[in-house]
């Protein structure tokens, strides 16, 4: 008997006002004691609630509907609340995403575990005391921290509590829904390894939820992966990594690489997922799979094995039925699966640093001053950066979270001025501008942000907020603006633009509404962009779409580019020159495929090892041919909902 | 490939601003770090209707509706006072304080002046009162508010130490000062008086909105297109700040009509107008309790309350739009 | 279910609770019924209504204070030299026997003798002479203003001579009324004007016995000079309470008497206990009808000749004076108490009536047109819009202002009614700012107050309607200069028949003295078969009351 | 430091806003306290004597001349903690009366205020744990309509059954006219008789805009992860309703019920002028009505750092309850 079964399980979030949304539907799977599970899938793809739903901690409106969840034989989805709450965190716990929020703000670390252990457990007070104590050594937090409370520990610390408070009872089973995200990759790294040491001593099971395939993939004994509220793979790790059966489980691998490669390319997967409301009767990933054939998109696919896992899918189905009988491949070896990409190489990226300067940032430094009582402390957040913007290169500038690098930004677009030294922008000295100069100046600099969902009001259609920059720096009439909205629509791959110029934001995906705001940065026909961390709020399948437009516009248009990233992956790709930043400082300076391939900094080499490294497959890496040209990004021409 | 998601997990992360009876907190938001947080998503569905989204959620809350139909009865009753209302308000034709019988349904005042008649006029006063003094008193809060939150620095220093003062001079004991020592008597002056001392509240939420808004991407995003100040605070700050206008124009207009009442009663209106305030009012020294006539004092005070619960009602599916843990499941 | 259940005991707890606590304080709610005394005819306790001092009542026994609780203004304590009664306006000798002019700038008061203050000391001339004196030193004393006219006080055996700068015979109602303190303990008091009194020395008939900020009780002084007409032994007074609780507390006998307002008193009051329940509303000061005279129409005496007859006094105290008050003479006299100044030709005491025909009649006689849709033109052909300015809050004269309205608009004026608060309307009407006006005059028995109002000289807040006429000035004049009734008699006669004809302005109703009396523990109160004295003519009353020896049962 | 030197500014800046505006208000408008007293002496149907006004004048020391002299001698005086003498009860100080006065208030209102903050929050928790409950539509309905019954009407309402009707409870004042004023059972039970309607009216409406807001506030707090984790810990329901879930949703409350004692004095005016009730509220009211100045002016400051120490107690208690306000502090 397994430890933790899943069987048939539906989940449906059902108001009065909104067509039922069918979150989880059909879900089959098992967990064994002391295995460490990864469940993988994008937003939306009902992971999260999937893990709520073992727990019995889905909030309304969301509810089982169908189907059971047992642990060690007992059902839990029809047990009295006494006794499924007397098995908590003894025999199950969990932790939540990033913990930012998931400890009571209002008490102390020690109170928080001193209830639940006074509670479950036989021991003194003075012995849980100590216990507690153990426990957040276990986590390498020292055990003083206890009398902290919550909002005085670090983001990862207060992950590293909220582990150790998970295991504080010795659960046979701990659910971890997104821990690490939101953590920088030093922090996250650390963390994930801290987990799996513990969990390898200590034996229980886990079943860690993320939207990062990458991480899941090297920590994970095996891996789930949902995609639209359905299972669609559940292979061992080892086999997943050298082969995955499921396109999107391909898909998904596609977008990571190893950055210090030679050559280096990922993919994406155009297209998005379906609208719950309505269950897909076929399969739910016909629509974006480069495989699929009729039979995809006329009946679903079962999660039955193949090779040495079990995946939902008619095209791997009849591969694997065909290989059973001719046996004409090698069973591990997995299905052929096609790709699209975006690679280092569709770039035309000379080595040399060539193209006009544009801006120029001579020992920049910046300190803030900081009132804490009497004491006035300073704190140098960028300290001596210099560097040039060229027209038609990326320059990326790479960092951690206070590393400096939104500080450089907000100074070359003038919204905050230097503490000393000067950036130029051709004859202008842009730390020098105020008011109409800014504005004037703001037409040659543009910003691209981090949030597309955050960036673009949702009370205006696109069109306006196309025409704003339009109207406002190109001094065109509401006529010729509208025509100009069209244009840009369609550099960025918003077609036809007809269908998008009338919608509201919230009406498109992140990927099309990043893209509108591309469009936007576009608009008065800059001279140069800022790119701050334009893909870290994008679902992975699509980051490289965006990453891939970006690239194009730049080297069509002849713009400077200011790509600011924490992931050496993207910059690696994009970029034609890195900055590493740390501190303030910059700590490595150089041609993109130099600083990658041969660090100098030991800060840039543990960034570098922080990446999960993902061995792909010889045979899908033979199986395609780099394109010049990008792949047509499909448009989805069906927006969200459809009533 | 991210709203669905973001309809299940509205619930966790939507929430920044916590809505109670004009109070008024901002819950630290957690910052946001993870493609699956967001928060601009919650009106997905509102494309393609007739009706607009607003109304929509408004009346789907059943509490909402019921306040609408009877607001929509208020303000009939208070067009057509002329003609529901048996005889004329002011009419002091009829014996002093009978008890409710068929001519009188709800008896007469001292003065010989039909109840029920004084109770539908009386509708008006506070329908007006409640429109134009909580009107006054959101228009007062919403550009102190706006204007301070948005202007930042020195500017919002000064308008937080007038909103501040607001706050703590008492209302109602300075209502009743103005109001006992201004010139003229009556619900205009009320209106002011209840208008000028009645925005601080509102302004306080308003600035504490716009420090949420204006750190919002896409107001930097609007100056990047070049936007005004006036622009963006009218286009890009002011619509998202709708439902919360409203809402607190609402609780604005519940505040008026209650201390409009208060402030007649106590005496420092004019008794020669007909509303409920001053109804009571006369009521209480009138002999409405000498003389057990108790529809005179009962009637008032009912029709206030049911004026009040109706607004608050509709609060209940205004608060719904900005507030989505609070729509009926 | 088990919610439910909870809920429900909770609120029958709290209702238990409720009616506990109700219950037990009830007994001790019964108050002030204190064991009625022996067979001596003395009536133990009589409760007087309130004692004033506001919300927050403080001891104040000072009788100069215009703060102080309202028993010790009223004579309980501290007597004048002469008590008149303000009714008929006859004088009684009080601490004073006798009184003289010898001329007109000199008068001279004859002491009783026996009078003991109620610590014991001897009552004397030297006292009323360091009152007077007092009060000039400190002219914040002097509520009566005698110091205005006053040149010297001296005192000569139980003889006290005023000698004032110039005649003053209308001072008389002032020096009389005068509170006598006395010399041995208000001499030792520093600063008089700030000095509360708590133990208060007075000759009066009751001391201070006992206060709380709910209660003040006096009690009999055994040793006053005319004990043996005091047939009561405690009076009773309580802190002012709310309109509809006074009402109520008269209503169900918790006062003997007392001075409120009480809409409906026959229904309300009286007819709750017809055999003890009793009211009396004397006429008290004219309020009339002022016009502004400073402009066009209303300094036409043809125009106020009009508005006598134009307004309906009967409709105006039937609704909005509950048909307590009378209508007014224009006589400017108070009758039926002041008949005897009238002057005998004057037909029906100088009451008007209302008669609308009448009233246009002497319109249109005396110019004035009317247009086309009936409104009546001024002497310059435009309508007559009238600007009518009411207390705000003084509902019944708001009522009234609405019935002028709408007697003048039946006639064909506008008249346009503002309720500006009294602050306003005192200003207004002192800067001659508006058409139309109530005002209350007269009703007291100085006939030279009473008839303040027409004296050009006089304060605009008097003389509010700025009436200038030397005759009126003139025969204010001859009133201080008349020592003998009399003489004044005849003065006051011209001067009512002035108002009679001239119609300075045009008195409308009797502003009513609130009293309400029960017969159940006293009787022989003034009514109106026995108008002995005006209810406020505490001293007085309070000499007349005897115990009902054969007292009816309340219903 | 800077918060508190902040604070503090706040703080003088705000009395002597309030100081101006009390000096202002009642001289914008013609009126002379000492003919008000004397209007109040004749009653309404009786000329007023000029030389009583001019004595009464004499009396109260009323001030003249400039008003900007007015202003400055005001301001010198309050600075020398002289709030003067009252023209209601002369010769007593305001002081002495709100000495008196001040002392039921605080018994009253006070006392009811935080039973009804108490009880309002505890029912709300309930009501939001308990949501979609028969109960929690009981309190979101039934109590939202009882909420908007305007406080004079209640207090009159109780004040006709009880008191009127009934005759159970006595109509008004803060003790018997007989009570010997000393401390005994039965002058406390006799303070209670006369406190239970005005307090009733204040605790039937008083509690509801808590439980609302406790209610919405802890509805959010119950979906937060905190209370989810505690959920999943697997505690005692009533540990995760109170401690984890209503611990969080009562912060901004604590902070509106000190922002909301200026709107208690408001309806302190009301109820104790409805029940005659010997405090504050009334006391002002008259002073308002009788052109007291010193009084009225005394008793708006009084309320005024009443309501700015709430402010700062709330402040601390807020960061009693809130280790993060703590913090953010210094």
């Amino acid at each position: 008997m397994a430890l933790l079964e899943v069987e048939n399980l539906d989940v449906t979030y059902a108001t009065k006002q909104r067509p039922p949304l069918f979150a989880v539907r059909n879900v089959n799977f098992e967990l064994n004691a002391g295995e460490f599970v990864g469940l993988v899938g994008e937003s939306g793809s009902g992971k999260s609630t999937l893990g709520n739903a073992i727990l019995k901690l889905l909030l309304p409106p969301g509810r089982i509907t169908a189907g059971s969840v047992r642990f060690e034989g007992k059902e839990l989805t029809t047990l009295p609340d006494e006794e499924l709450r007397q098995m908590r965190w003894r025999d199950f716990s969990t932790v939540f995403q990033s913990s930012m929020n998931s400890l009571n703000p209002v008490t102390r670390i020690e109170a928080q575990f001193q209830d639940v252990m006074a509670e479950k457990s036989d021991l003194s007070n003075s012995q849980i005391h100590d216990r507690i104590g153990e426990l957040l050594q276990m986590v390498k937090i020292d055990p003083s921290f206890m009398r902290y409370y919550p909002h005085e520990l670090s983001g990862g610390m207060k992950q590293r509590v909220a582990l150790a408070l998970a295991l504080a009872l010795k659960p046979k089973l701990v659910i971890l829904d997104e821990p690490t995200t939101g953590l920088d990759v030093l922090v996250q790294k650390e963390i994930m390894h801290n987990l799996r040491t513990l969990q390898r001593e200590q034996g229980f099971a886990v079943l860690l939820i993320s939207h990062d395939l990458g991480t899941v993939l090297e920590v994970s004994d095996r891996v789930l992966v949902m995609y639209a509220g359905e299972m669609v793979e559940d292979a061992p790790t080892h086999g997943m990594l050298k082969h995955p059966i499921h396109p999107y489980t391909h898909g998904l691998l596609g977008s990571y690489a190893d950055p210090a490669a030679e050559e280096v390319e990922i993919s994406y997967i155009p297209g998005r997922p379906p609208d719950l409301t309505r269950v897909p009767k076929a399969c739910p990933y016909a629509p974006r799979c480069p495989e699929a054939i009729p039979l995809c998109r006329q009946a679903k696919p079962q999660l039955l094995p193949m090779w040495d896992g079990k995946a939902a899918c008619h095209v791997a189905q009849m591969q694997w039925n065909d290989e059973q009988h001719n046996h004409t491949r090698h069973s591990e070896e997995g299905p052929k699966l096609l790709d699209a990409a975006f690679s280092e190489a569709t770039s035309h990226k000379a080595m040399k640093l060539e193209g006009e300067e544009v801006l120029r940032v001579e020992n920049v430094s910046k300190t803030y001053q900081r009132r804490a009582g009497f004491k006035t402390t300073s704190m140098n957040a960028v300290n001596d950066v210099s560097f040039n913007l060229r027209s038609g290169k990326v320059t990326g500038l790479v960092g951690q979270s206070g590393s400096g690098k939104t500080t450089i930004a907000r100074m070359i677009t003038g919204t905050e001025y230097p503490t000393s030294g000067a950036i130029w922008f051709g004859e202008t000295r842009v730390d020098k501008l105020k008011g109409r100069g800014i504005h004037n100046y703001r037409k040659h600099v543009q910003y691209v942000f981090q949030d597309p969902f955050s960036a673009l009001n949702p009370v205006h259609t696109i069109q306006y907020l196309l025409m704003r920059p339009l109207m406002n720096y190109g001094k065109l009439n509401a006529a010729q603006a509208r025509q100009k909205v069209r244009e840009l629509l369609e550099t960025v791959g918003l077609t036809p633009a007809e269908q998008f110029e009338t919608k509201m934001a919230h009406q498109l995906s992140g990927g099309q509404r990043q893209r509108v705001v591309v469009a936007r940065a576009l608009a008065p026909d800059p001279d140069i962009i800022i790119a701050d961390e334009p893909i870290s709020m994008l679902d992975v399948s699509i980051r490289a779409e965006i990453l891939q437009l970006l690239d194009k516009l730049v080297r069509e248009r002849k713009i400077a580019m200011l790509y600011i990233t924490h992931d050496l992956l993207s910059a690696r790709l994009l970029s034609d020159e890195i900055l590493v930043l740390n501190q303030g400082h910059v700590v490595e300076q150089g041609a993109a495929k130099t600083v990658i391939r041969q660090p100098t900094n030991e800060y840039t080499q543990l960034l570098l090892e922080a990446i999960p490294r993902l061995e792909r497959p010889d045979h899908v890496r033979a199986s395609y041919v780099p394109t010049a040209e990008p792949t047509k990004v499909q448009v989805d021409a069906s927006p969200v909902s459809e009533e | 490939m991210d709203t669905q998601d973001h309809n299940l997990k509205e619930p966790l992360e939507q929430e920044g601003l916590t809505v109670t009876q004009g109070v008024t907190t901002a819950v630290p938001e957690p910052p946001i770090l993870e493609p699956e947080d967001d928060d601009v998503v919650p009106q997905q569905a509102r494309a393609k209707r007739h009706v607009p989204e607003w109304f929509e959620v408004i009346w789907s809350n059943r509490k909402a509706r019921v306040g609408l139909i009877l607001l929509l009865f208020f303000i009939l009753v208070a067009i057509f006072a002329n003609v529901l209302a048996p005889y004329s308000p002011t009419d002091i034709s009829f014996g002093p304080s009978q008890m409710p019988d068929s001519q009188h349904w709800l008896g007469t005042t001292q003065a010989g002046q039909d109840v029920f008649s004084q109770l539908i006029y009386g509708t008006r006063t506070s329908l007006i009162v409640g429109a134009l003094g909580g009107g006054l008193a959101t228009i007062i809060a919403l550009v102190i508010g706006m204007v301070a939150g948005y202007m930042g620095g020195i500017v919002d220093e000064i308008l937080s130490f007038f909103i501040n003062l607001g706050l703590v001079v008492p209302a109602l004991p300075l209502m009743v000062t103005v109001a006992a020592y201004s010139p003229v008597k009556g619900p205009t002056i009320i209106i002011l008086v209840i208008g000028l001392t009645g925005w601080a509240w509102g302004a306080r939420f308003k600035r504490s909105q716009v420090l949420t808004l204006r750190v919002r991407d896409y107001i930097t995003s609007a100056q990047f297109a070049g936007d005004g100040t006036l622009r963006i605070v009218f286009r890009e700050i002011l619509p998202n700040m709708l439902s919360l206008t409203v809402l607190s124009y609402i609780s604005a207009a519940i505040g008026a009509i209650g201390a409009e009442a208060g402030l007649e009663f106590l005496g420092v209106g004019d008794p020669s107008t007909i509303s409920w305030g001053m109804m009571l009012y006369w009521a209480n020294n009138g002999g409405a309790m000498i003389t057990g006539q108790w529809a005179w004092l009962v009637a008032p005070g009912l029709a206030l309350a049911a004026i009040t619960s109706c607004l608050m009602l509709i609060n209940f599916g205004v608060d719904a739009l900005s507030n989505p843990q609070l729509r009926e499941e | 279910m088990d919610r439910q259940r909870r809920l429900f005991s909770l609120t029958s707890l709290l209702l238990l609770l409720l009616v506990i606590v109700s219950a037990c304080g009830n007994s001790q709610n019964q108050g002030n019924a204190k064991q009625p005394a022996g067979g001596n005819g003395m009536i133990e306790t009589l409760n007087g209504g309130a004692f004033g001092g506001g919300s927050n009542p403080q001891v104040n026994y000072n009788p100069f204070s215009a703060t102080a609780l309202i028993p010790i203004n009223a004579g309980y304590v501290y007597e004048p030299l002469m008590v008149e009664d303000t009714y008929s306006c006859h004088v009684n000798p009080w601490l004073a026997t006798d009184y003289k002019w010898q001329d007109a700038k000199t008068l001279v008061f004859t002491l009783r003798d026996g009078v003991k203050w109620n610590d014991g000391q001897a009552f004397s001339a030297d006292d009323v002479v360091f009152t007077m004196n007092l009060i000039h030193k400190f002219p914040a004393l002097d509520t009566n203003g005698l110091w205005t006219s006053l040149n010297t006080v001296t005192a000569q055996g139980n003889q006290v001579t005023l000698k004032f700068k110039t005649p003053s015979v209308a001072m008389f109602e002032k020096v009389i009324k005068q509170d006598i303190v006395s010399k041995h303990v208000w001499e030792k008091v520093s600063d008089p004007v700030k000095y509360t009194d708590e133990k208060p020395i007075g000759t009066g008939p009751f001391q201070v016995e006992s206060f709380n900020q709910e209660q003040l009780v006096l009690k009999r002084n055994p040793s006053y000079w005319q004990a043996d007409k005091i047939k009561v032994a405690h009076l009773v007074f309580s802190k002012e309470e709310v309109n509809q609780v006074e009402d109520l507390k008269l209503v169900r006998g918790g006062y003997d008497w007392n001075a409120i307002f009480m809409p409906d008193i026959q229904k309300a009051y009286v007819a709750r206990d017809p055999n003890n329940n009793h009211y009396w509303f004397p006429a008290g000061g004219e309020i009339s009808l002022g016009m502004n005279l400073t402009k066009a129409p209303y300094n036409d005496p043809e125009f106020r000749h009009a508005m006598a007859y134009a307004i309906n006094r009967d409709q105006i105290s039937q609704k909005a004076e509950f048909g307590y008050v009378k209508s007014a003479s224009q006589s400017g006299l108070s009758v039926p108490g002041q008949e005897s100044f009238l002057p005998s030709n004057m037909p029906n005491k100088g009451i008007f009536t209302y008669d609308q025909k009448q009233a246009l009649d002497i319109l249109t006689k005396a110019g004035y047109k009317k247009d086309s849709s009936g409104k009546i033109l001024g002497k310059d052909g435009k309508p007559i819009n009238i600007t009518f300015l009411v207390q705000n809050g003084w509902t019944d004269w708001i009522q009234a202002a609405q019935i002028v309205q709408s007697n003048l608009s039946a006639m064909g004026f506008t008249v346009n009614v503002q309720t500006p608060s009294p602050d306003i309307v005192e200003s207004q009407r002192a800067a001659a700012n508006y058409d139309m006006i109530f005002s209350v005059h007269g009703g007291s028995c100085s006939m030279y107050e009473n008839y303040e109002y027409l004296d050009s000289r006089s304060l605009p807040t008097v003389n509010y309607i700025h009436y200038k006429n030397p005759a009126a000035d003139k025969l204010r004049d001859q009133l201080q200069q008349a020592v003998t009734p009399d003489e004044q008699k005849k003065v006051v006669a011209q001067l009512a028949q002035l108002s009679y004809e001239q119609f300075p302005d045009v008195p409308l109703w009797y502003g009513a003295n609130w009293f309400e009396f029960s017969t159940r523990k006293a009787v022989g109160w003034p009514d109106s078969n026995n108008p002995y004295c005006k209810p406020a003519d505490t001293l007085l009353m309070l000499t007349h009351l005897r115990q009902n020896t054969n007292s009816q049962p309340g219903k | 430091m800077r918060y508190f030197i902040r604070r503090f500014l706040f703080f003088l800046l705000t009395l002597w806003t309030a100081v101006t505006l009390n000096f202002i208000i009642p001289r914008l408008e013609p009126g002379d306290p000492a003919e008000d007293i004397v209007r109040r002496l004749a009653g309404q149907n009786k000329p007023i004597d000029p030389a009583q006004l001019h004595a009464i004048r004499l009396m109260l020391g009323i001030p003249g001349g400039n008003i900007f002299q007015q202003y400055i001698d005001y301001l010198n005086l309050l600075f020398h903690g002289q709030f003067g003498v009252s023209y209601t009860y002369f010769p007593y100080p305001v002081t002495t009366l709100i000495g008196q006065s001040i002392m039921w208030t605080v018994g009253l209102v006070l006392t009811t205020n935080i039973i009804g903050f108490i009880a309002g929050n505890l029912l709300g928790a309930f009501a939001a744990w308990k949501r979609n409950s028969i109960f929690d539509s009981f309190v979101s309905v039934g109590l939202s309509f009882v909420g908007t019954l305007p406080y004079m009407w209640i207090a009159l309402v109780l004040l006709f059954i009880f008191a009127f009707q009934l005759q159970l409870l006595p109509m008004g004042g803060g003790f018997s006219e007989t009570s010997t004023r000393q401390m005994s059972w039965g002058y406390t039970l006799d303070i209670m008789q006369h406190a239970l309607l005005p307090a009733l009216s204040i605790l039937i409406t008083g509690p509801i805009g808590w439980i609302m807001g406790m209610r919405n506030n802890m509805v959010q707090t119950l979906r937060e992860d905190y209370t989810r984790l505690a959920i999943a810990k697997g505690l005692k329901p009533w540990k995760v309703a109170l401690l984890y879930s209503a611990r969080n949703a009562i912060l901004p409350n604590v902070t509106g019920f000190a922002m909301s004692l200026g709107g208690i004095m408001g309806g302190v005016v009301l109820v104790e002028s409805i029940f005659n009730y010997p405090g504050m509220g009334r006391l002002f009211f008259e002073a308002v009505g009788n052109r007291d100045y010193p009084l009225m002016q005394t008793i708006l400051l009084f309320t005024i750092v009443g309501m700015l120490l709430a402010n700062l107690l709330a402040d601390f208690v807020v960061g009693l309850l809130d280790p993060r306000v703590r913090k953010g502090k210094n």
